[in-house]
């Protein structure tokens, strides 16, 4: 990777952090309703999308609710997407970002059905789907992915192993080893990684998506790490979770891993790290007036989008 | 025209949807090499190449899934499910994806999908070949849904279902797959959804169906002939519904009996007893009855002759409303 | 009796229950460390062991099977969906198994699965987390819906759904989980299924309604209080459905309204439309109306306020009645 | 195994492959109708059930419509379910033998369930349930299986490899190298076994009984042989098939080559061949017999079983 590389993988990190920071804050004011934190996911999110073209699709679930931005989405999208506004629902085909998925493990099968689509027109582009570690127990998962195998679809599986879906364990959700352990079921490689080492996260991605476009067919990849924040504002996991254990994680959190890493190799100053995280912060800011101006939507829109072609009675009620 | 079968007329619709239209593609289990359990689907793989009819893995939500992947690389896919009940492992797909997705894009992006399964009983088949699950289709907001009960029709509401930019499901009354003939025409042919047709003109009792039950509707007519005449509509198509076409039958009759295989509890039934009960009451001469499946389990074939609406039950509730 | 929550008032009933009897157990995903995401179930894994209330992996299709497969080992287990629209991958169980495992059996097992869910809209909450799919399980044959409106009726309606040896659903209103509050019967206290309960009485129209728009449905006979007097019936049990109190209150007043949150086509309303236009047709003195969601996704909730039925849209709805 | 466990073994396989062919030939009387044949998936079915303790129960798919004949359930029974006669339906804690499945991979889940039931109750009971090489593309397949590693559940899960699905191919379900390699993703053992051969079949199933009894959790068997018959009365293979190849499968199936090796241990004479032959076709006879005398169903049976307390308009129709 090159040095502007290095950091443009840096920015990203940071412009995901300060969108899950400021989310926080947002919700707490009471702007937006319930939110998925990502804190301490941002080495998955810009790590395994850094490896993508802009041709590729991004499949997130709510957890990568602000993928885009690594697109450059506007942040405001996503934060009415949190709003529950319409503004908030984009055309996937803009971006080449799906829409969230909130089900869990439903659009692995979409991600599959796009790179098989892709591959069967003869048009480039890789399919990268992303989910949590209780997503693997779903059936949607399982027909997924063996189905991109087997139609040796450009797709890449990125399983974001947080060891929490809610308040139950890895344990609880599963015997194997390891998540990645999957992969062997599908005759697809297994890939484990350490989910805070964006250099390692985008490492496994890079080859994965090498070897999709060079019709290797599929590849899933587990990002281990420990979910140091709520599942979501709604969620209080003092009732389950060793909290003790949550501090020793947020210490070692992968922005500021980066960060050092970066210092480390000459390549970050003070004033770098203060640019980049004043251009996060004003992005958010603006972000935030746009969507503070933003008219309340027309209650027509109930309506507006339901089929390209509506019955006639839709309206009845 | 050529006389055909409803499943040869499904088939005939597949291989000119897919010759007109190099998006649209097939896929299901079991419908290239072998060209379908009901032959639905032959000659497609064949003619088209093993990339425009597909063998998939046995999984009907990662089937119905992978569709909506395939809309937003540019193909039209249509999903065979192989029968009836085993459409159901994909609702969720359905329900929360294939519904909602259009909507979901801001009306940015379409999702033509075609779903088509032959569904309903009458065939001698063990259990869960057998059941009308339009009730869980057409609940699904979002989603189109059509049953065809003759072999003209057939062609045409897929070929139709094929084109629409919304998601299509198609039933087609495996009952009469083999025994409905009938003139289909040539080349490209659309019948468009959200029409009725009136499958016979009568004047004291309106019969309402659709797939197999318009068949035994009409022999009801026959068989009542001296007693009642009576207007036979067959639905077509169940979303969009042609509330008028069924609201000028009523009040002309006065009279209706609706009828379905699925079971009675909300089944399709429920929904046009409903519209008529709110927009034609005054038109009425007498209660809305329904024929239907009861609200039990689909049973075993030897007894299923006493579960699916027959013309001796169609014809009892004709002689309860002119009594 | 104390005043409890509607939530509180679930959670009192597994709590007596699993008290009761040693065969009951809970399963679903958070229910036991976290007590539930709705703390519907807090406290049981405390009081009864992790073996009791049942932390289970991600996977509602494989945790109902799961439910079939305890049956036969002798347990009553509980299912929790966490929230209406992810119970859909599990309808594919609940259509070809739990609905139809005691038939398959000549009657000689029993499936008494108890599934429950918070339900509906109105709770600011991003999509899928406001379904109301009563349709999807009531029309499933061999399977018994309720859906509460009151503290008292959740927990009777439950435990009455845990001691019943057929499989019955139980949708909790979750837009007054914790608005609702009232009385509740300390200790055992059962509700049985199948009989409607008059909310309100009145004299020219009923209002028919479940869940949360029971209360819905009183505020707008409050507002109505000069123009019409309104009489409330709170269904309860769709399947057992208590068809003599709705008939009943339709001789009595001649004008129905119906409301539910669903979808309006093939809704719950739509069945006990069609219910009164076979049998009380002659007693109506205007249309059958419902009022309910739209055919359309359930919106993002900026707007949602638009679809879910108001107390404006109910009165409007008795306005056109008595006009 | 003793002698006369070896003789029970080829019993029970006359027994099965009987019931088959009789039925092809009942139903080609027109007397049931469609039907699975199961013709050389006999060692799989004896050899699996034969590591069963009669209180361990057997989770069939049709395929496996007939194996309740290992418990001594009457052939009768099995005929009448082919029949659609409501004497077809049993009871499954009689036999400890679920009824059939027909929906793919659903029992899969019904299997965990009563294997983690019955250790949850301190009862002992194995529970192993059979399902075909498509199934394990099923959503329902993953989640039982990875239920009952979860649950260190006391179960089996038979897959008969009889590598196709109707007309799909197993390279059309899978690109796994073995379906056996999809037990590392369940964290379960996973073995291989041929399935032409009863004794292997046997010896497979035993260590997973035997390890399901200790509290050692599932184990998933993958049976491999090759389809060498129609996937039932209904479907014509020639469409799809290499006869050639079926007909080279044909001549080393299953029940021959037992009887060969017992033939070379001296266990069987051409006497106990023709007895052993001449009961199993004396209790098909008498099964066929029984079945042609028994009334035809009242129709009030629609309604009988539907609830063990029905609502009171379930007759409206
Ligand atoms: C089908 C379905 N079931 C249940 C839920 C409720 N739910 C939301 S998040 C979640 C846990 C997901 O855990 P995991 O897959 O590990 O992802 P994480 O949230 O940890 O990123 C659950 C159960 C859902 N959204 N969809
Ligand atoms: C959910 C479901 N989908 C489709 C079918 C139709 N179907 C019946 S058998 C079969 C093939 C099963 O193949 P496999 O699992 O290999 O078992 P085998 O028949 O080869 O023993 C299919 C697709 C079904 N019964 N259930
Ligand atoms: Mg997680
Ligand atoms: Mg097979």
């Amino acid at each position: 990777m090159s040095e502007s590389e290095l950091l443009e993988l840096y920015r990203r990190m940071v412009l995901l952090r300060t969108y899950d920071e400021r989310s926080v804050v947002y919700h707490r004011q009471g702007r937006i309703g319930t939110y998925a934190i990502f804190w301490n996911h941002e080495a998955i999110q810009a790590g395994a999308t850094f490896a993508l073209d802009d041709d590729d699709w991004i499949f997130p679930s709510y957890r990568e609710s602000a993928i885009g931005l690594v697109r450059g989405m506007p942040a405001e999208t996503i934060l009415h997407w949190w709003r529950g506004h319409p503004s908030g629902w984009w055309n996937p085909a803009e971006w080449n970002v799906a829409s969230i998925c909130v089900p869990i493990a439903t659009h692995v099968p979409h991600a599959a059905g796009l790179a098989w689509g892709k591959k069967l027109r003869g048009e480039s582009g890789v399919a990268m789907a992303f989910f949590g570690d209780g997503a693997t127990s779903e059936g949607a998962f399982h027909e997924g992915v063996n189905l991109a195998a087997v139609m040796n679809a450009p797709a890449v599986f990125v399983c974001n192993n947080n060891q929490w879906a809610i308040s139950t364990p890895i344990e609880a959700q599963t015997r194997a080893e390891t998540l990645a352990d999957k992969a062997a079921g599908y005759g697809i490689p297994g890939v484990r990684v350490d989910g805070l080492d964006v250099l390692a996260v985008y490492e496994a991605a890079r080859e994965a998506v090498e070897r999709a476009r060079a019709g290797g067919g599929p590849t899933l990849i587990e990002a281990v790490h420990y979910r140091a924040a709520p599942h979501a504002t709604a969620d209080d996991p003092s009732a389950y979770i060793d909290l003790a254990r949550v501090d020793e994680e947020r210490a070692h959190e992968c922005v500021g891993r980066y960060e050092s890493f970066l210092r480390d190799a000459g390549l970050l100053t003070d004033e770098l790290v203060a640019s980049v995280r004043k251009d996060a912060e004003d992005l958010m800011r603006a972000a935030i007036a746009a969507v503070e101006a933003e008219a309340p939507p027309d209650p027509e829109l109930l309506f507006t989008h339901a089929y390209v072609d509506p019955p006639p009675n839709m309206r009845n009620g | 025209m050529a006389e055909l079968t409803l499943v040869e007329a499904v088939n005939d619709a597949l291989h000119t949807e897919l010759a007109r239209d190099d998006n649209v593609l097939v896929l299901g289990e079991d419908v290239g090499r072998a060209g379908g359990v009901f032959r639905a689907t032959a000659g497609l793989r064949d003619r088209f190449g093993p990339d425009r009819c597909i063998d998939m893995p046995l999984a009907e939500a990662g089937m119905l899934g992978a569709a909506v992947g395939l809309c937003m690389a540019g193909w039209r896919p249509v999903v065979e499910m192989q029968y009836d009940a085993f459409s159901y492992p994909a609702l969720d797909q359905l329900i929360t994806h294939v519904g909602r997705y259009h909507w979901r894009t801001g009306g940015r992006m379409q999702f033509p999908i075609t779903i088509r399964m032959p569904y309903g009983g009458g065939v001698r088949a063990p259990e869960l070949h057998d059941d009308s699950p339009e009730t869980y289709y057409v609940h699904a907001s979002g989603i189109k849904v059509a049953i065809p009960s003759t072999p003209a029709d057939a062609k045409g509401l897929l070929a139709a279902a094929i084109r629409d930019p919304d998601p299509v499901v198609i039933f087609e009354p495996k009952f009469v797959y083999r025994t409905a003939r009938g003139e289909v025409p040539e080349g490209e042919h659309i019948v468009p959804l959200g029409r009725a047709r009136i499958a016979r003109e009568g004047a004291d009792v309106t019969l309402i169906a659709y797939g197999a039950m318009v068949p035994v509707c009409e022999r009801a007519a026959d068989e009542l002939a001296g007693e009642a005449s009576c207007e036979v509509v067959d639905i077509r198509s169940l979303r969009p519904l042609d509330e008028e076409t069924i609201l000028a039958s009523v009040a002309k009759t006065g009279r209706v009996v609706i009828v379905h295989e699925a079971p009675r509890t909300v089944g399709f039934g429920a929904e046009i007893a409903a519209i008529i009960a709110e927009r034609a009451i005054f038109d009425l001469q007498g209660p809305v009855l329904r024929v239907t499946g009861f609200d039990v389990p689909y049973p075993y074939w030897t007894i299923e002759d006493s579960y699916v609406p027959s013309v001796e039950r169609v014809a009892a509730a004709v002689r309860k409303l002119i009594a």
